[in-house]
């Protein structure tokens, strides 16, 4: 069975969804369980295609048998293995953290949320895991339209951003339709490797260069880089708690992840980045949206929105270090899609545990959070530092790939950027830690505690909150196997 | 705003204009699209999967398993809709209207006062628009609807030999049962069809996909591999392949059609369920 | 030269760490209290443990997971780190015996947070100590820097905002502004982090960009209080007086000079900066600091701001000692990192102990305390003497030592500056002892009655002014530590 | 002119393609109306589809249904030339399914935000939002 | 001679332009289903059979009655 698994990776969440969207209708208390033992199913699976690629290198899956390119092929290789797994675990982790919430806000839907929350799930791994460059764009628009379902019931002005996400990342997904197009009215082909063997031959081809540069449009709409960004932060910021800590870590990682797919495997390194122009314009164009993302977050008043500008100065850093197009920039962009999942992942588990106690998270509403709920905000630090960048926490590492890619290539915009947002970012999170641990102010010395009560979110919420927390201490401590012994071993050759 | 959108639409536009020029001319039979890979469908497609219509055969079988997903995106479609828009309480109702058959006098009954069953025959529930009865329409649609019926159960089941399949038919099945809903009125449609019906019969098509899939794993071939259910069929492998076609383009239409009129209910009662179109 | 490859330092490391949800969880002060003790001895016992073997000149290494391409995060225990870890893992204990006296005097609130947080920045003290590359140096700095900003805010009130946010904003800008882009850079050219006694540089950039990466060095470690990045120090006052003394005797301060020491020893090398010169830029870097803050001193009125400057001058004796580059000025430099640690602590604890028993903390209203704390007051002035260099205290030996150094490097100029600032060091510390206890009974503002702090206050202060002058006759092993290391700069034998 | 007519003849496809989808763009940046906004969107990705439709597309080929040969026969005897290609009309019934799905919730959200502030204008609805943002 | 794709296809613009420019919903919507139906007659001619088939049935059909229904239940007026 285990040479099955890339297949099963995706059956097991898409069967279950089926399951579950008909338990809705029959017996609604089976539908949570049995989301939680799909995810986990289909995490031991992750795990275990890891462990066989780490040990026997990238494996292909032939889809109904036909081999490429006459079928469709599923490769799982060093690049998307370790994906893989994120992807599952802060899935599993959210649902788990979510519960209360889902049977809080959907109690009478929930069959439809989960079968949702599932198909979101099969989408974003599908589009990890295919090697075929038009199924990438069917899991595309899985993953996107349960997307906007999901965010599309929550609060405020949920379904307007939801709307304009949706706009947004149609027109994203139809960019990246056309590329596609464009690649096979040059080839013929839509298989990833059988594309990247006729590269060469037409290295000089307009129309694959227009591929190239149609198909990253659509990416970076659809993945919110600067100055396209306008939809994420309503979208994220009014989308249901529990959709939120699903989204906002897993779609614009999954689409850098498409970015970097192509980049690498689709077009090669060596067409690629053949036309500096277009890589420098890029990257210019993600040193904005650094800046940008990190002045935007410092005039929002709300955590959500707060991170979902970080996001946006995040996704800047990977779109920038891959465009560099140097081994270190490739490494520290991959690097960075794992470790930003679970850095948001974390961030948003914190937040929907904040908003589940207080009803909201607003800044002026965090005052002694941090004797309320310690373990909560015990976790909201740890995350924090990571994205501020803090060693031995793993967003420290990643950053770490990026400035050296960006001094290696002599980018030092890049470099300057990356620096700044570390430091808006210690800005950003050190004035909610005074807000949470001063105010309500002391009155003076010689008292006793009389602090805010202990009252800590429910032990579903806490538990993977903290899991997820140490994660990102763990993910700083192993970096170094995750890129010696992975991301570097999937960097095609051909990268200076 | 405008006017940006305007100047970037229109530079996108030409730059992508200017690009056709390195087109292949349009019906090139020797452009690398038409050479390469279609060029094996074209010539083996029949003699594997027992199947003239070559986008049929490439659909579900060389590429079915961008096909489950087409049909899976319907279904995410039809759950998103209900998830959407399905109220269950409307909070401050309108008022409703019925009319007493056997006298013909209409009645209005406000919000919170005492309804009659849903099922009586004595009283109908009318639309709050009023709409004049519509005989003939009413009776066309009752004589044409079999008929379309019919039809889709042909495009499905004809879809190896000439356009269509399961994606057709099973619009088609749902266009019958919209135009029901629209001749008469959407409550009867809903009785005949029910949501639940049509939530688990979506299920059920993507199941059937899907699970005949699965079902070739479990026989020891790839996902989707219908050679595999040779055996259970009992024919050889490439009507094994045939009948695999077949299989899945019936689950096709059993979602395709459950997620169209699901969208359709949702879509035309705003979530209510009482008075559509 | 000796390696052996051993979990003692990452067990001396964690020791501390792991006491701190076990402090979390503890129902009754007493057994919160007990775990911060056994947790302090055992430290304690652990780097003694270890002392021998690096006194016969071995060294111990132990390396945990590689995080970055030829880095890992390693920890070597040297002379020198052994040197640091001893002061700061012996003052630890002193410091909580004195804490508990503190704490529960003034009824402080938050004291599981604070004695959690006490545990975590002492692991972070030997992580530092023990560190075997640039990366894990770094790594435990910004641990430390996290885990004394709710020390220093302990009050939570407006004042500690602002103080701990110019904490924060000094330590973390200056780390993340300057120290991170300079190790970018090492990195990018060399490729490695590994300290080696003459440095991992080997001349890979130019004389101004080794100036440039020095400078960045220099400030960025902020702790070390360097000015113009000294003004967090004064600000950080505003805590409780042990964290005061652990800040300024154990932890905070002296992590700061120890890795400008480090990076000027192990990462530049010694050689390369004398062949280029560069140790005089520093030098005068550090002077100006020494005079400049001298001053600032003798014009303070609150005890522990008065303390805080000349604590900025002392660093800037270590760091001047180091960037002499002169055999003895380095040992001296070492030698002043354990010297004024103890001076310091004793000052920072008799100011602790006045504040508690009278509630005084400026100067001015000190006259004749003396007559009502005794033993507080002897204290005072050893610690001070100390301080001020003057025989028989420790402090002595280490500014001998680096009065040494400047003839040895032949700069005579830094000769001056230490003796202008020695002069101006008695002349902000002895009037107050000199008020405290002669003044005529018009003008004491207290009775003759005497009236000390709690025992658990008065015994560390009595312990570590009498370690003062213990150290001015043995001042083993510092001493040899810090010759130990010199020799292994310079490249000569074993003493 | 001589150039011009047999350059129409061969690009005529593309460029009305072109057309569409940047008419379709058009309106999705620039329409105020949130249902124009949607057909907008419909035109775009159908125009996409009709750009892989002329890919497929050869001159004097016929449907790619097979009518010679039987069961296992025709091997060999099929002149692929003739035919048109049929790989790109699979890859449309998926992206016309797309289109249609999308559009149902996209119209799903639309009735949302109409039952949420009475007006699907744009203009209106900021102006609403910026309005209770006053408050 | 113009051949009779090209006709549809200019057609077809016309009609798509006309669906966007109508100030009435109800009227886009109708529109909008002939410019369907006008792209599914150039599929049918390019050779594209079960895409034309699906089209006539999704584009022209069931897409037009989720718009009228979508219309339906919001309102007619548009400002565009």
């Amino acid at each position: 069975m285990t040479h099955h698994f890339p297949a099963l990776l995706i059956i097991v969440p898409l069967l279950s969804a089926l399951i579950v969207s008909a338990m809705g209708w029959i017996n609604r208390r089976w539908c949570f369980p049995l989301a939680v033992a799909a995810l986990s199913g289909a995490l031991a699976i992750s795990v275990g295609l890891l462990t066989q690629v780490m040990a026997t290198g990238p494996i292909a899956y032939k889809m109904a048998g036909w081999s490429p390119p006459i079928g469709i092929t599923y490769v799982i290789d060093y690049l998307n293995a370790p994906i893989l797994v994120v992807i599952l675990a802060v899935a599993l982790l959210n649902l788990i953290a979510a519960k209360t919430w889902i049977e809080k806000d959907f109690s009478e839907k929930i069959g439809a949320y989960l079968a949702l929350y599932l198909l979101f799930l099969s989408g974003m791994v599908g589009i990890v895991s295919t090697g075929d460059a038009f199924n990438l764009y069917v899991l595309l628009e899985i993953g996107s339209l349960t997307g906007y379902a999901l965010i599309g019931l929550g609060k405020e002005r949920a379904p307007l951003s939801s709307l304009n996400y949706l706009f947004m990342g149609t027109i994203g997904a139809s960019f990246y339709l056309l590329g596609i197009g464009y690649i096979y009215i040059a080839t013929g082909t839509l298989n990833m490797a059988d594309i990247a063997s006729m590269i060469p031959q037409l290295a000089e081809s307009s129309t694959l260069f227009l591929a190239l540069i149609i198909c990253m449009a659509g990416l970076f709409v659809k993945m919110a880089l600067f100055p396209m960004h306008g939809w994420l932060p309503n979208a994220y910021s009014n989308a249901p708690s529990a959709s939120a800590g699903l989204i906002a870590p897993l779609t614009t990682k999954v689409m850098i992840y498409a970015m970097v797919r192509l980049g690498l495997t689709v077009f090669t390194p060596q067409f690629t980045f053949s036309r500096g122009m277009l890589s420098e314009a890029i990257v210019w164009v993600a040193v904005a949206a650094i800046i940008a993302g990190s002045l935007l977050a410092l005039m929002q008043r709300r955590l959500s929105r707060m991170l979902t500008y970080i996001i946006v100065a995040e996704v800047g850093y990977m779109v920038g270090g891959f465009w560099l197009g140097n081994e270190a920039g490739v490494t520290g962009a991959t690097l960075h899609i794992i470790n930003d999942a679970a850095m948001t992942l974390t961030l948003f588990l914190a937040v929907s545990a904040i908003t589940w106690k207080l009803g909201s998270d607003k800044f002026e509403d965090l005052q002694g959070l941090f004797g309320k709920m310690p373990f909560t905000m015990m976790g909201f630090v740890i995350a924090a530092l990571a994205v501020i960048g803090i060693p031995p926490t793993c967003g420290f590492f990643s950053k770490w790939y990026l400035i050296t890619a960006g001094i290696n290539a002599g980018q030092w915009a890049f470099v300057g950027a990356l620096l700044f947002s570390s430091l808006t970012n210690a800005v950003l999170f050190f004035r909610i830690f005074e807000i949470a641990f001063f105010e309500p102010f002391a009155t003076g010395h010689g008292h006793h505690d009389h602090g805010p009560t202990f009252s800590e979110a429910p032990l579903t919420m806490v538990v993977p909150l903290i899991v997820a927390a140490i994660s990102l201490i763990a993910l700083g401590l192993y970096s170094g196997d995750i890129v010696t012994k992975l991301i570097q071993l999937a960097i095609p050759a051909g990268i200076a | 705003m405008r006017l940006l959108a305007l100047i970037a639409v229109i530079l996108t536009g030409g730059l992508i204009i200017f690009q056709t020029g390195a087109f292949p001319d349009f019906g090139d039979a020797n452009a690398p699209a038409n050479t390469y890979l279609s060029t094996y469908y074209l010539e083996h497609g029949q003699a594997d999967t027992h199947a003239p219509n070559i986008v049929t055969s490439v659909l579900a079988d060389y590429r079915g398993y961008d096909t489950m997903f087409e049909t899976t995106v319907v279904f995410a479609a039809g759950l998103a809709c209900f998830f959407l828009l399905r109220r269950k309480k409307v909070p401050g109702g309108e008022p409703r209207i019925y009319r007493h058959m056997p006298t013909g006098i209409t009645l209005r009954i406000a919000d919170g006062g005492k309804l009659p069953a849903e099922d009586s025959e004595v009283f109908r529930r009318l639309d709050t628009e009023f709409v004049p009865q519509q005989l003939i329409i009413k009776n066309t649609c009752r004589i044409v609807i079999p008929f379309i019926q019919i039809f889709a159960l042909y495009v499905i089941a004809h879809g190896h030999y000439s356009p269509g399949g399961g994606f057709q038919g099973g619009v088609l099945l749902a266009a019958s049962i919209i135009l029901y809903a629209i001749s008469h009125d959407l409550r009867r449609a809903i009785r005949r069809f029910s949501e639940k019906t049509a939530a688990l019969m979506g299920s059920l098509g993507v199941l059937i996909y899907a699970g005949t899939g699965a079902l070739c794993l479990l026989m020891g071939a790839n996902f989707l591999n219908y050679k595999a259910l040779a055996p259970l069929l009992g024919v050889d492998a490439v009507m094994a392949r045939s009948h695999g076609i077949l299989i899945v383009e019936i689950g096709v239409a059993f979602a395709v059609m459950a997620m169209i009129i699901w969208i359709y209910y949702n879509l035309s009662s705003a979530g209510k369920h009482d008075e559509g179109l | 030269m000796e390696l052996l490859y051993s979990i003692k330092p990452l067990a001396a490391i964690l020791v501390s760490f792991f006491v701190v949800p076990i402090i979390f969880s503890s129902k009754s002060e007493n057994v919160r209290e007990a775990w911060t003790f056994l947790a302090a001895l055992l430290k304690f016992a652990i780097v003694l443990s270890m002392l021998p073997f690096v006194l016969k000149g071995g060294q111990i290494a132990y390396s945990l997971v590689e995080v970055l391409p030829g880095v890992a995060i390693a920890f070597k225990v040297d002379a020198f780190g052994m040197l640091f870890a001893l002061v700061s893992s012996s003052l630890w204990i002193v410091t909580s015996m004195y804490s508990i006296g503190y704490m529960r005097s003034l009824k402080e609130h938050g004291q599981t947070r604070y004695y959690a947080c006490f545990a975590l920045s002492l692991s972070a003290t030997l992580g530092v100590a023990f560190a075997g590359n640039l990366f894990t140096l770094y790594l435990f700095y910004e641990m430390l820097s996290f885990a004394t900003y709710p020390l220093v805010t302990h009050h939570q009130d407006k004042e500690a905002r602002s103080s701990g946010r110019k904490y924060l904003t000094y330590i973390l800008g200056a780390s993340i502004g300057l120290v991170l882009p300079a190790m970018l850079i090492i990195y990018t050219q060399t490729g490695t982090f590994e300290f080696a006694p003459q440095g991992f540089m080997n001349g890979a950039f130019s004389k101004e960009a080794t100036t440039v990466l020095l400078l960045m060095f220099v400030f960025g470690f902020a702790k070390a209080g360097l000015m113009p990045f000294h003004s967090w120090l004064p600000a950080a006052m505003v805590a409780p007086t042990p964290v005061s003394a652990l800040l300024h005797a154990v932890a905070v301060v002296k992590v700061g000079v120890f890795c400008v020491a480090r990076v000027i020893t192990s990462v530049f090398g010694t050689k390369m900066l004398a062949t280029m010169g560069l140790g005089t830029i520093v030098c005068y870097v550090a002077s100006f600091t020494i005079i400049v803050s001298s001053f600032i001193a003798l014009s303070q009125d609150g005890l522990k701001r008065r303390l805080a400057f000349s604590t900025i001058g002392q660093l800037a004796y270590i760091i001047l000692g180091i960037a002499l580059l002169s055999p003895s000025g380095m040992t001296g430099g070492m030698l002043h990192i354990a010297m004024h640690a103890f001076g310091k602590i004793t000052l920072f604890f008799c100011a602790g102990a006045i504040f508690a028993a009278s509630g005084i903390k400026n100067i001015s209203e000190m006259v004749g305390i003396g007559r009502r704390m005794p033993f507080t007051m002897t204290a005072f002035l050893l610690g001070s003497l100390s301080v001020i260099g003057l025989p028989p205290l420790g402090g002595f030996i280490s500014k001998w030592h680096l009065v040494i150094g400047t003839i040895e490097s032949g700069q005579i100029f830094f000769l001056f500056v230490l003796l202008a600032s020695s002069l101006l060091n008695a002349a902000y510390f002895l009037p107050i002892s000199y008020k405290a206890f002669f003044c005529t009974d018009e003008e004491a503002m207290f009775e003759k009655k005497v009236d000390e702090v709690p025992t658990w206050c008065l015994v560390p202060l009595c312990i570590t002014a009498t370690c003062s002058v213990i150290f001015f006759f043995y001042p083993q092993p510092f001493l040899q530590l810090a010759k130990m290391t010199v020799a292994t700069i310079i490249g000569a034998p074993m003493p | 002119m001589t150039d011009l007519l047999p350059l129409m003849a061969a690009k005529y496809n593309y460029w009305i393609y072109t057309i569409l989808m940047m008419t379709g763009l058009y309106a999705m940046i620039a329409k105020n109306n949130l249902v124009k906004k949607i057909i907008g969107m419909n035109i775009f990705q159908t125009a996409i589809i009709l750009f892989y439709v002329s890919i497929a597309y050869k001159t004097g080929g016929t449907l790619p249904i097979i009518m010679e040969g039987g069961h296992g026969g025709g091997h060999g005897a099929i002149n692929a030339a003739d035919y048109i290609n049929p790989l790109p009309h699979t890859l449309m019934l998926t992206a016309i399914v797309v289109s249609v799905a999308t559009m149902g919730v996209a119209l799903a959200l639309a009735i949302k935000v109409y039952r949420q502030y009475g007006t699907l204008e744009e203009d209106d609805i900021n102006h609403q939002i910026r309005t209770q943002a006053g408050q | 001679m113009i051949p009779i794709d090209l006709a549809i296809l200019t057609l077809v613009t016309i009609s798509g332009i006309g669906a966007l420019a109508i100030k009435d919903l109800l009227g886009a919507a109708i529109v909008f289903s002939a410019y369907s139906f006008l792209m599914c007659l150039a599929w049918a001619i390019m050779g594209a059979v079960d895409v034309a088939f699906t089209e006539a049935a999704v584009g022209a059909g069931v897409s037009t009655i989720f718009c009228v229904a979508a219309v339906f239940h919001t309102t007619r007026r548009t400002k565009d």
